[in-house]
């Protein structure tokens, strides 16, 4: 039988849950098992409650599960708030000094860690203790945290060591119900969180600046990346805020690199001119919003789909834009990669929907991530022009654009302005030129299109679709399969090019079912208007969580029966 | 060698007859001849404004871009590429009202370039509100009853927050604005040149002969431009006497000289290393 | 026969183009005439091309006309650039000291002006030569001068009323062809531009407080309110950028007074922050855009309709709102005193969507516009509470609508939070809260749809139907006469009630066509799109003109031919 | 009479245990009830951060607004209604980062209100970034080669900016806070009180017994407040002795007293005329 389990680790903010959650996911992922873990915190640095929820299984898993069979709780009140979540053989682990009675495991933490040698160790005790309720072997919880603080002190790595150890032996032979086969076996792939892929894919871009201002659930993106700033070419500076973020990178691209920013809805708003004007000036830039539920400052470190309107829409005026909205880590890897090339091959602004939900939970990468040997530039210089003193940094030609120079390579002068403008470069007032920009720009937008990927379908030609975006992408899969499991015909399409919205494609998908059902992570179904304005199909009920929280597949496929 | 009539452009001035502006560009010209600097080794990033319309009207490298944002523009050129020299010119509603926090961060930073604030003491382009450099008091039609707010110093601003190089010129005034252009750019770092610009459409009171009555050269007074207490107290000298030239000057390690990371030369001529990318990927 | 005639008044920035055109409108208001002008110029303060093409009519008019009557060229350059515009029997009249030849008069207004008195006077007597080749008595001039230079001295005066009849007299026995009989008669009704338009609404509509920052188009408003600050409760402060002036005035509403601000594009990108924490801790606020094109800076003094779905989309996450778009001043002036009472009545933010087309021309409306007596206030206060101890400012009932209190004014606290909040306003992350409040502010929704008006159709029942909105109306309603004039059966709908979208009206009035076109200022049909997401229904073809400049009725007619 | 207990409140308070903020608190607490100052006469308006938390942790009237907009709403506000007695709390990253523009011009202004800037000299509740007061060098998650931008001195701005009241508090100094916090309140006018605030969870260098170590009191030393040079001077000691207190203090008239227009009373007491605005209606 599937091995399919559910971990919580609760506690309060502080009290170190990432910890324990990052030695049990890199304990399973080194195990060669599947793993799906949620980060849930509040906007607080201390006490609270916060949890890290870590699904493992044998099979491939992209969701949570709502239903616990561990808990972890640092302390009593995380206990009493999550207690009902518990399956009915669940165990509850407490750090309480004695005591176990029923399905509760009393583990004194930080007594064991005083032992092992100092109460900074009570985490790894908590990790050795889990191990053993799972019936691990401690050694590869050894190997890791000898990884881990080999390099830095023998103290410190003996006191983890004996903590684990302490912590494993504590739960003695308590076993709970999911068995796992902890066969030595390899990794399946890679353990990656979508901030981290993100971050990767800018470096797979070639993305060589990128600028921000903090705002969870972006801040992760630009953390990991400045922690890379003594291997790559790249520089990460923090602006004085949004608008000057996206307009360093701006000015950045203008001069000549690729670059990014990311932020959340709030600093999104403050961007939108600057994107405006990379639009105009045909600067590629990449921005992306990680979003959070709003409006303005809402819940800050929540998850929601809420932006995807906004953002087709964002800025004055129209202009061609990429939006794409990556559902798992190794999408974002690859997106955001593809995001640097699109922004560049067609000199415009590309915008990646993330979320919370993406940004801050762990799974595991099947697909290898390839590092591009080469990238491909898009950029013009003198010695490809035929008089660089003639040089237009907006001669229209069919495809709407232009051989782009950069400034101070050459002779040719490179001219850009946020105002409408001749092919020059200089600012024009003219009908004509209004018309032949306007134009121009547009005429980009077939070759774009052609470069939108078709939506992912699962389990083609089914009566129902469940159709979602970003991610929503595990979640609803599994609820399909689920409903599929009770007798249904239910397929999903999952869609990260969302813009220029691939019509063709979607409505040859929606033809092939009876009824199709939305799943989206706000109240109003934004993704099945979309839909309805490019296609004109009206989606047959919309199954929409705008709670802050990521989607479980029991709720999916519930929120599906209803209207079944 | 680069002469001024390199500079000189087809396309057609926007600007109002006896507009200040006039000379601050003849200015620029000047010192770029001086300097040596071709107009493709310039590149000029302006805001949105009478005077960040500038770049338009001489050959060179521009990025016209928004209102206000010029600075920050700037500063993401010069992460790209540092080796760029960069010339900003704005306005004073441009660089003080909607970039003001711009302008305080890039003095934070000093970052390299050098910025021309064309201050007409009013927003022209707009046709003539106040700006944050007018005088309390002064009556525009969106002012019926004159500005009440006291007026925005960026030299003694530009001073507090440790700015390296800041220096008045006057339109009007156009051999010591060369000369101030020159230092400018010269100097590394970041260096604020706020420039008194009439605004004949706009602005009655700070004419040319209003200025020309007042302005004296801080040179001929022999002012040591390494005193940050007098150049403070001078910031605040405004009126019958206005002085000009160089306040205050002092070279410190720019932004990009600190940015550790590209100290190998500019980000955009490093060469990218997909096997380091490849080990992170695969490591995890 | 019908008059109907235009008269192009044309020359550099900074000649006095507007002061001639003023001149005209009044008189021709005070003939009982009506008139519709539009203002084109450029974004610079001296010189280029510039002018003031008024229409003139027996009959009500609301669209420019492209066949110019009367050319008045300040200069040669704008006789160059316009003479093609010229109808077979135009005239031109231009400042030449002497030669007329053809349909050229040679009007010396330099001269002319010098021998009235001054220079300045060259504007006058423009104006009164154009009235002579109208045949118009000079009366109606003088005692308008009278009216506008009479309180000041009575050498103005005299060398105007001078100017004037120099002018008049020099055109001799000219006339040009349209005659108009001027025949003594009352005006009909009041003449007002947009801008105006909205300003005055704004105080029918107790408008208290308006921050703003200046930008093309609509500064306008703003100046023509500061006018007004002796005689009005109000105070206009220019704010140092776009975020802070929708900040005060954020803050002067939760303070008690109505208040608004008026921007344009890349103004309103910097505000849409701010409209989320109005909308977020529902805070009454009406925010004006004056629409031009983009992106970025676009063309600063021009006219578009490209930010329809941006407004209807700005700001991260879902919340209620109205987006109104009047289409002629009259409209402009209910619409405006409309939002402060849709605002306060909903808490909710109002955008106006105006843009330069209607805030810089001129038209008359025969409707008068009246002031309101009272104003209804949707304000509570410790009197009207059974324990204003417990004041919730957040109170959650059926409507949505929580009773508003205002700070400082009584025991009853009032706490509002731009984070997601309990009833009492204090921040909440909880899942029940969030839905609780999402829910409310959506609860709002169908009331506040049943205030939206029916689109306005001229002509029902016909096959083919025009579809508009904002200041397309007057093109839109005159392009669908021309068409019935060559026997098709053409009306025309106008909306300007546009979110929440009024779907069933719009699915009812379009149902009754065999097909319909929308005619819009932008390049992709952002009203068409709307219909479709929320209707189901496409458009047949789309009539867009993105060129800066307002639509003509005969491009539009044009425009549809091409699709039958 | 107005007390602290008043101002309890029973909501949970979110703070680190520890934190700076708390001494904040009291202060505030104190001050509000030495004035007699009861909660409904109060109204706190606050950014984003956890210094913009603090008003939901006593009992007042309370806008929680946006990060680093604190200031335009408090000035809205004033517009409406200048009767109010507004206090902001903000924090470095808040007030002189995002909200750089507005610090610059509620000064401009001469707003009457009293501005708390709670300045840990990081971003707290982002989790520790640098904030445009931390010292270059500062290393952190974001900025691992350390801060290269100078810090900002909102002191000097401040004063350079024209600010009548200009204070530094420490959160350790409790009483000296109360006493600033009064006569911040006091102060016709803006009163900027910048207050040295331990972050225990992100700054370990700015501790509370760093400070004690180092801060000493202006008043101790009989500094006059009304000079204006000698406070530009003492802005800009920072290290082993920091002052704290008044560092200048002159009263101007504020923004609403120069608004000439609500002279008669607050605007939102004033009754509409329909009949002027019908006189312009049919004037046309
Ligand atoms: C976001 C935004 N707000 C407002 C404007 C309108 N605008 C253009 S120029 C300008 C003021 C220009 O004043 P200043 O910088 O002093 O330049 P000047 O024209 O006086 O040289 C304004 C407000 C704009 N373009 N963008
Ligand atoms: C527009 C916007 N950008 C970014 C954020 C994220 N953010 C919240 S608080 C904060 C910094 C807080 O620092 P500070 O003002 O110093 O307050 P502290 O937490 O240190 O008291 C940031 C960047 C936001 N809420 N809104
Ligand atoms: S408006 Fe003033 S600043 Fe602008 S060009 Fe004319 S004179 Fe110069
Ligand atoms: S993070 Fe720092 S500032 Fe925030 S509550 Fe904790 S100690 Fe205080
Ligand atoms: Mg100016
Ligand atoms: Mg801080």
């Amino acid at each position: 039988m599937a091995v399919d389990i559910t971990i919580k680790i609760a506690g309060e903010a502080g009290q170190g849950i990432q910890t324990v959650g990052d030695f049990l996911s890199l304990v399973c992922h080194k195990a060669g098992l599947y793993l799906m873990a949620i980060n849930d915190f509040e906007s607080r640095i201390r006490g609270g409650y916060s949890f890290f929820q870590i699904r493992v299984s044998d099979r491939p898993v992209f969701a949570p599960c709502p239903k616990v069979n561990l808990l972890v709780a640092l302390n009593q009140k995380s206990c009493d708030a999550y207690e009902h979540e518990l399956t009915g053989d669940g165990l509850i682990m407490i750090d309480i000094p004695d005591g176990n009675s029923g399905n509760r495991i009393a583990l004194p933490m930080k007594a064991l860690a005083e032992k092992a040698g100092g109460k900074i160790s009570a985490n790894t005790v908590a990790a050795g203790a889990c191990l053993g309720l799972m019936g691990a072997p401690i050694g590869i919880l050894e190997e890791i945290l000898k990884d881990q603080f080999g390099e830095k002190s023998e103290d410190v790595l003996a006191m983890n060591l004996s903590a684990a150890k302490l912590g494993f032996e504590h739960v003695g032979d308590i076993r709970f119900s999911g068995k796992f086969e902890w066969k030595p076996e390899t990794p399946k792939g890679i353990l990656m969180d979508g901030s981290k892929a993100i971050a990767l894919g800018a470096l797979a871009g070639d993305c060589r600046v990128t600028a921000f201002y903090p705002m969870s659930p972006a801040t992760g993106i630009m953390t990991y990346l400045a922690s890379l700033t003594d291997d790559f070419p790249l520089v990460v500076e923090q602006a004085e805020d949004e608008i000057a973020a996206v307009n360093m990178v701006i000015g950045a691209s203008f001069a000549g690199v690729r670059a990014m920013t990311a932020t959340s809805g709030g600093g999104f708003c403050l961007m939108t001119e600057g994107i405006g004007l990379a639009a105009i000036t045909e600067t590629p830039i990449v921005v992306v919003n990680a979003q959070r539920p709003g409006p303005a400052t809402g819940l800050p470190t929540r998850t929601a789909q809420g932006d995807l309107m906004f953002v087709i829409n964002a800025a004055q005026d129209e202009f061609p834009r990429f939006v794409l909205a990556p559902g798992t880590p190794a999408e974002a890897f690859e997106i955001t990669a593809r995001a640097f090339h699109l922004a560049e091959k067609y000199q415009v602004p590309v915008i990646i929907l993330a979320d919370q939900t993406l940004c801050d939970s762990i799974c595991i990468s099947e697909k290898s991530l390839k590092a591009p040997q080469t990238i491909e530039r898009f950029i013009t210089d003198d010695s490809r022009m035929e008089s660089p003193s003639e040089y237009n940094r907006y001669a229209v030609n069919p495809s709407g654009i232009s051989p782009r120079a950069l400034p101070c390579n050459g002779k040719a002068l490179v001219l850009a302005s946020g105002n409408e403008h001749e092919e020059d470069g200089h600012i024009s007032e003219a009908i004509s030129d209004r018309i032949l920009m306007v134009d121009k720009r547009k005429a980009k937008l077939p070759a774009m299109l052609s470069e939108m990927g078709s939506p992912e379908i699962d389990h083609e030609k089914s009566e129902i679709l469940l159709v979602g975006w970003g991610s929503g992408k595990g979640p609803i899969q599994e609820a399909a399969g689920l409903l599929r499991k009770e007798g249904l015909s239910v397929g999903s399409v999952h869609m990260t090019d969302l813009w220029p919205f691939p019509a063709d494609a979607v409505t040859r998908i929606l033809e092939t079912c009876k009824r199709f059902f939305v799943v989206e992570g706000n109240s109003t179904a934004q993704l099945g208007r979309l839909i309805r304005e490019q296609t004109g199909m009206a989606h047959h009920g919309a199954v929409l969580k705008y709670d802050g929280r990521p989607f479980f597949p029991d709720e999916i496929a519930e929120g599906v029966r209803k209207y079944l | 060698m680069v002469t001024v009539q390199d500079f000189d452009c087809t396309y057609e001035n926007k600007w109002c007859p006896g507009c200040g502006n006039f000379g601050i560009l003849s200015s620029m010209k000047e010192a770029f001849a001086a300097l040596d600097l071709p107009p493709e080794k310039l590149l000029l990033i302006s805001g949105i404004g009478q005077a960040a319309k500038t770049p338009h009207f001489l050959r060179c490298n521009l990025l016209h871009s928004l209102h206000g944002r010029a600075l920050p523009i700037a500063t993401g050129a010069k992460m790209a590429n540092h080796d760029l020299t960069i010339v900003v010119n704005s306005g004073d509603g441009d660089c003080y009202g909607e970039g003001g926090n711009h302008f305080m961060n890039a003095i934070r930073r000093n970052v390299d370039l050098t910025l021309l604030v064309h201050n007409n003491k009013v927003y022209g382009l707009t046709k003539g509100q106040a700006s944050p450099t007018s005088d309390p008091g002064t009556v525009t039609k969106a002012q019926p009853h004159g500005v009440i707010a006291e007026s925005f110093n960026p030299l003694a601003v530009a001073l507090s927050l440790g700015a390296g190089f800041v220096a008045r010129g006057f339109s009007g005034d156009g051999e010591q604005l060369t000369r101030l252009i020159q230092a400018g750019i010269r100097h590394k770092g970041f260096a604020l040149i706020d420039i008194a610009q009439p605004c004949v459409s706009f602005n009655r009171v700070n004419t040319h002969a209003w200025y020309k009555k007042r302005v004296y050269d801080l040179e001929t007074e022999n002012h040591q431009t390494d005193d940050l207490q007098k150049a403070l107290a001078l910031s605040f000298q405004w009126g019958d006497r206005i002085p000009t030239g160089i306040f205050f000057r002092k070279e410190t390690p720019t932004f990009t000289e600190r940015l550790g990371i590209i100290q190998d030369g500019p980000i955009i001529s490093r060469t990218h290393d997909p096997q380091k990318l490849q080990d992170l990927l695969s490591a995890r």
